[in-house]
């Protein structure tokens, strides 16, 4: 490896494992992956991790805890699919099949740390903690995101791609500077990597030295752009040693090393060791959105493929191997999903009350001259429409 | 226009292309979408040097279809997907543009152009004057933009002051199918960069054109220029509705409706807002001696507010009322659920014409 | 006003501040530069949570030596460099303002603020909105502007309209020293983002003015408010000079000049462009009866283009003319051996006076 | 290293060479340098090179050329510097200890090729062939950039940072598509890098496998930020990998070293080989500009190291040595960088005749009734002026 590299920071981490500043930043030559599709444990040596990457298993009520709120992610996703079907929802882009990335980029943080989630991360979102009508506040049309960003630590769902890894970064240094050690975990997909700001954000946070993990969601497309289009990179987890971060690839479907992959990586930023980059290898098991239609740019059986690796199964047959599903846990299980579900259709059916004066309410502190004037315009519109 | 040797494949001939058009065109009424689907056909066949690229334009045809079917009539190399990345497309276009070619380029919705603004700003606009016209940069920017289809935040911007207020571009905006059809055409044949600004609500929207014989006239140079040419959508005496765009048909709504109640409206649909046709606006107002602007962009330091100025200085003593304006309000755009509210309805547009201080 | 638990280190008490700023101002007229600097300072000096960031406003004090001496006095954790990418400066900004801070950022020029252009039409202006309130960003975004000191290519465009054009943004651009020093610290405080433009003419321009006295004024809420507050740089009957930041100096010297002829000219000097003062500018020209915009952009849908659509629509029945505009060409800014042309001067500021349709 | 990459085309490359796709990728171990700083050789064994790292000596005739454009570009920096100090010229940002790097980034090229310079690479410019004072037009304060970028294929110098690598881009694009086999050479700085263009052009070029250099001359420098403060990566050739194209390292003092490896560089983008990024390992001797105060913000210390690495007496001592460098040629040599100095001198004391009006020409292809009328009421004030 290179021995002109001034990767100062880097070299003191790396020393830790003893290992080269180059080897700490390059992704392990395999990727992470712990369970096998059928959801049997890796032997050690088959599980991606080498000195440097070591990542010891996750316990069993981590575990638990994590699949919970799996078994409610893909609930949920498919009980907003449903909403939008029967019309009760303006649209929704479902994480079908990437439930366990989303479970995991939220569970890993602990009180105080913040997420950064995009328009797919709902499941992640709403594992965070934030009430489920809330999360689902902009889908259905609404003006606004529905929640309170500082009282659950999570960001706006983000639209314009990429932009807000540059907001977990700011978040990140905000509270470095206050001497906090908050954690940040900021989302974002394959395609998004392309956008500069993926880059000024990456730069930036390694060049402060700040606790963020980007945490990439590689479903293979693109709204229809597969990624052989988006990158010819060996890896998007490679990108990290061009800012001298440390970079890791993950099985995306494989909730068992994703919990394992994300709590280390919390753990070596909050322990002031930079950022990092983790790429989680899974799939866009729907549509883009419910606009979209995935029969024009992709086969059937590469759909059909994927299912084979569904997140869900494979931890739960694990589980049930493990002894740890018993009646009751499952049962218990389902009802908080059911419960949620039930929370989103009940919710959905009642419509949106919204005043349309309130328009003009947000968009300064106090309202300027100008838009008290437009506000009356269209307060008078309303009463003349009533009256 | 610039033509370039090139190998790029033509993969069709004119004839098949012509046939397969006439086919679509000949005995139903054509969607806007079509008419724009279609001239970038045209185009790709009309003139090698032609490419059109940006995000999911190609297997998909974007997520308007706008591009639908040209990857396979066309080939990969005249129609293609790139990176996620709106500087980048930008940008590559330039440097394209530089080499002898002619690229169309999609922004996928209107506020996802601004990560090309310092492309568009400090290039696509200002290339050509920093050359000494050495090197112009035809290329279209195609923008699908405002409001009127539910979208949610970030995709019903009205954008089109921005790059108004940035010399060394065009700006078009096409209102009805045949323009869409003939304005497209002339922004791609155009030595300048153009920022072609499609109203999506009007994608879907239908009307009884012929195609085939509105690209023979194009190519044979028979149809009517439309850039610097407004046009007088509907004739009327008492006051002028200057607008384009998504708001032309709402415009000609609020022009019947006030028809019914015996006042007469011109509407005037500007096509191209730079360069802008002084002398068809100045010709109504003088004539109606009222005006009002009507736009759904928000309005403060907008394309409306370039209109007033310009007609109270050209016809300030035609006028019998101030220039009034209906435009967005100063807000960000509140999708989908408020939206209604903030577009200027055609009962916004007769509040406003009766302001107009008619005599008792 | 945001308060936050700071581990920042504040480096210097308030007394030695106030010493060194005493030492400065007290018997020598005072740049607008040095306002903007102590601005700064005493706004680190009041607030734990300002903090400041850039391309070289740490160690070199910036390009323009607005920030001199800030980091050696406050520390590099108040006042740093950052790597070059202003999307990231931006971005990174309305992170730490979600976070408590708040931030004040510098874009080295100009036109070097267009790669950000997403981060703030996206963002800075839209999430106060977007969260129904709850995520203000008070932030301000301090941009060096305009011509008249023979910078080259992309250092001297006047692109306040970009960011007029933006609901959620506030605009501030001051015109004497006084106004550079209130006006800053008026944006800092601001709960709003604010896009600060400083005329970089002016930054050598000196005033015999008393920082020291102003901030104690301020420090006391006993200045002045200036934002949507139009200052009225001199009084006058006959017409109205209606401006902003570096224009206002060439009005007042047109003003003069028409004194000498006879001619009483008023001058208005805008201030805050969002918010807008309506009031006072109305109340002017309903005064005089005739108007004229004065501004250094290119005019097309510009912000002179939105007072003059506000003027007329206001004050038209007061109106004697039609309200004109003086603004620079619709064409890149043609810097350095060219731009006199460009820029609004007396003579053509006299020259539009005439042209205002004064009765034999 | 990474077993799972999926690195296509470099898989292909470097097979070629018998590496790994990431070996050919990152940059050999150490930087390539083939002159030590008094001009003598290195051992092989010393040049920095390596298994798909090759780089063979440049022919002596190369070298001389080479040699000549140097010191003349190194009289037009000073003799720039010069007419900026007498008032004669608006700004100059020289190259002054830079100008191996510039003189390799030109000649490297063949007939076709196209050069992508900055405000900085007048040195670049002038040797792909531009005329000087065409070359000086914009520093002299004119509102154009002075020639014609498709008589010289050299695009105009770039003032906004990072943006020109993506027209680079594009050109190389079209000419592809068009079946040419042209090569383009971006150049940018270290502080450009940061920007989000950077990862844009890098990512398309790789993308679409274009023969695009990038050539980053790492000065040390963006104005008073130090690269420490640019950047944590272990090199900026290390970015490379990450884009899935090859990344080196080379001493940009040592014109035998930068005409070797840009050479070969520009050889494997004419094959095919996809874009290469090379990071030259200079600095920026002077200050920024002439309006700028270097001693705000580094040591004469550091300054004068360098002094003692001066790219211009390095390549002469050696050429010396190897007996090249005779009284004729020498004479030669010199009275060209003579000749180019004196057309400067004569040019920039003669005024550039600018008429206002032209500045309404060239705005769009031909005038808008609204650029007739601003230029008819310019017109206007000229004659009434002249009057
Ligand atoms: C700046 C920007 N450009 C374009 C879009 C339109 N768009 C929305 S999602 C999407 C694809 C994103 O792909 P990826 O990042 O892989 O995320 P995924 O949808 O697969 O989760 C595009 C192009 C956008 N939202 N923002
Ligand atoms: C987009 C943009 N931002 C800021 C600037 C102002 N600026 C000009 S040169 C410079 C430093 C560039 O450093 P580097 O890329 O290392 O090049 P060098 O000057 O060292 O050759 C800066 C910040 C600019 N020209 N463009
Ligand atoms: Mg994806
Ligand atoms: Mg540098």
């Amino acid at each position: 490896m290179s021995t002109d590299a001034h990767a100062g920071r880097m070299t003191e981490v790396s020393d830790k494992f003893g290992i080269t500043p180059e080897d700490y930043m390059l992704p392990a030559r395999h990727m992470i992956n712990l369970l096998d599709p059928d959801g049997t444990l890796r032997p050690q040596d088959k599980q991606g991790t080498e000195p440097g990457h070591e990542y010891p298993l996750p316990s069993p009520a981590r575990l638990m805890e994590a699949y919970s709120a799996l078994v409610t992610g893909r609930r949920v996703n498919d009980q907003n699919s449903a909403l939008v079907r029967q019309g009760r929802m303006a649209v929704y882009p479902s994480s079908h099949g990437q439930e366990a990335c989303q479970v995991a980029a939220a569970l890993c943080l602990e009180e105080g740390d913040w997420l950064f989630p995009t328009y797919r991360d709902t499941v992640a979102v709403l594992t965070k903690g934030v009430a489920p009508m809330e999360v689902m506040t902009s889908f259905r049309g609404e003006w606004h995101c529905g929640y309170d960003p500082k009282a659950y630590n999570c960001a706006p769902m983000a639209t314009p791609l990429t932009t807000q890894l540059l907001h977990a970064v700011g978040v990140a240094h905000a509270a470095k500077l206050r001497g906090e050690d908050t954690v940040v975990v900021a989302m974002c997909g394959d395609g998004a990597t392309s956008e500069g700001d993926f880059h000024e954000a990456l730069n930036f946070a390694a060049v402060f030295n700040l606790p963020v993990i980007f945490f990439v969601q590689n479903n293979k497309y693109a709204i229809s752009v597969p990624f052989s289009q988006q990158s010819a990179a060996p890896s998007l987890a490679h990108k990290a040693v061009g800012y001298g971060m440390a970079g890791e690839r993950v099985d995306g479907n494989d909730l068992m090393a994703l919990m394992a992959v994300m709590t280390r990586a919390v753990r070596l930023a909050r322990e002031g060791n930079g950022p990092l980059l983790v790429e989680a290898h899974t799939y866009r098991m729907q549509a883009h959105t419910n606009a979209d239609d995935d029969k024009r740019y992709r086969e059937d059986a590469e759909v059909a493929e994927w299912k084979a690796k569904d997140p869900v199964i494979r931890i739960q047959s694990y589980l049930d191997d493990a002894g740890l599903l018993t009646e009751q846990a499952t049962a218990e299980i389902t009802e908080k999903a059911e419960a949620v579900a039930k929370t989103l259709r009940d919710g959905m059916n009642q419509d949106a009350d919204t005043d349309p004066r309130e328009l003009f309410e947000h968009v300064y502190s106090s309202k300027t001259p100008q838009m008290a004037e437009q506000q009356a315009m269209l307060a008078d519109e309303l009463a003349r429409e009533e009256a | 226009m610039t033509t370039t040797t090139s190998r790029v494949n033509p993969n069709v001939s004119d004839a098949t292309a012509r046939a397969a058009a006439k086919a679509a065109t000949e005995n139903q009424p054509v969607t806007f979408g079509k008419a724009l689907n279609t001239a970038l056909a045209d185009a790709l066949t009309a003139e090698q040097s032609v490419v059109i690229f940006g995000e999911d334009v190609g297997t998909l045809g974007g997520v308007f279809r706008i591009t639908d079917g040209l990857t396979a009539r066309f080939g990969n190399e005249r129609c293609f997907d790139t990176p996620l990345a709106e500087s980048g497309i930008v940008g590559m276009a330039v440097g394209m543009a530089m080499n002898g070619m002619r690229p169309v380029i999609e922004m996928q919705f209107d506020a996802f152009a601004y990560p090309a603004f310092e492309q568009i700003a400090s290039h696509v606009a200002k290339m050509r004057n920093r050359t000494q016209g050495r090197l112009p940069l035809p290329m279209v920017i195609r923008i699908p933009y405002a409001g009127g289809v539910g979208g949610v935040e970030h995709h019903c911007d009205s954008s089109e002051a921005y790059y108004a207020h940035t010399p060394g571009l065009k700006v078009f905006t096409p209102a009805t199918v045949a323009d869409a059809y003939l304005m497209l055409r002339e922004a791609i044949d155009s030595e300048d960069p153009v920022v072609f600004f499609e109203p999506k609500k009007l994608y879907w929207s239908k009307e009884q054109v012929n195609l085939e014989e509105l690209a023979a006239q194009y190519e044979a140079g028979k149809a009517a220029e439309t850039e610097g040419k407004a046009r007088i959508a509907r004739a009327g005496s008492d006051a002028t509705l200057i607008t384009y765009g998504p708001s032309v048909s709402t415009c000609m709504q609020a022009a019947k409706v006030a028809a019914e109640e015996g006042i007469s409206l011109e509407v005037i649909d500007i096509r191209t807002i730079v360069p802008f046709d002084d002398e068809s606006v100045a010709a109504s107002v003088r004539k109606t001696g009222r005006a009002i602007v009507v736009a759904e962009a928000q309005g403060f330091a907008s394309v409306a507010s370039e209109i007033v100025a310009r007609v109270q200085e050209r016809c300030f003593h035609s006028l019998a009322a101030p220039v009034l304006r209906v435009t967005g309000f100063d807000i960000p755009f509140p999708a989908p659920t408020l939206e209604k509210y903030n577009l200027p309805s055609v009962e916004r547009i007769l509040d406003t014409v009766d302001q107009l201080q008619w005599e008792a």
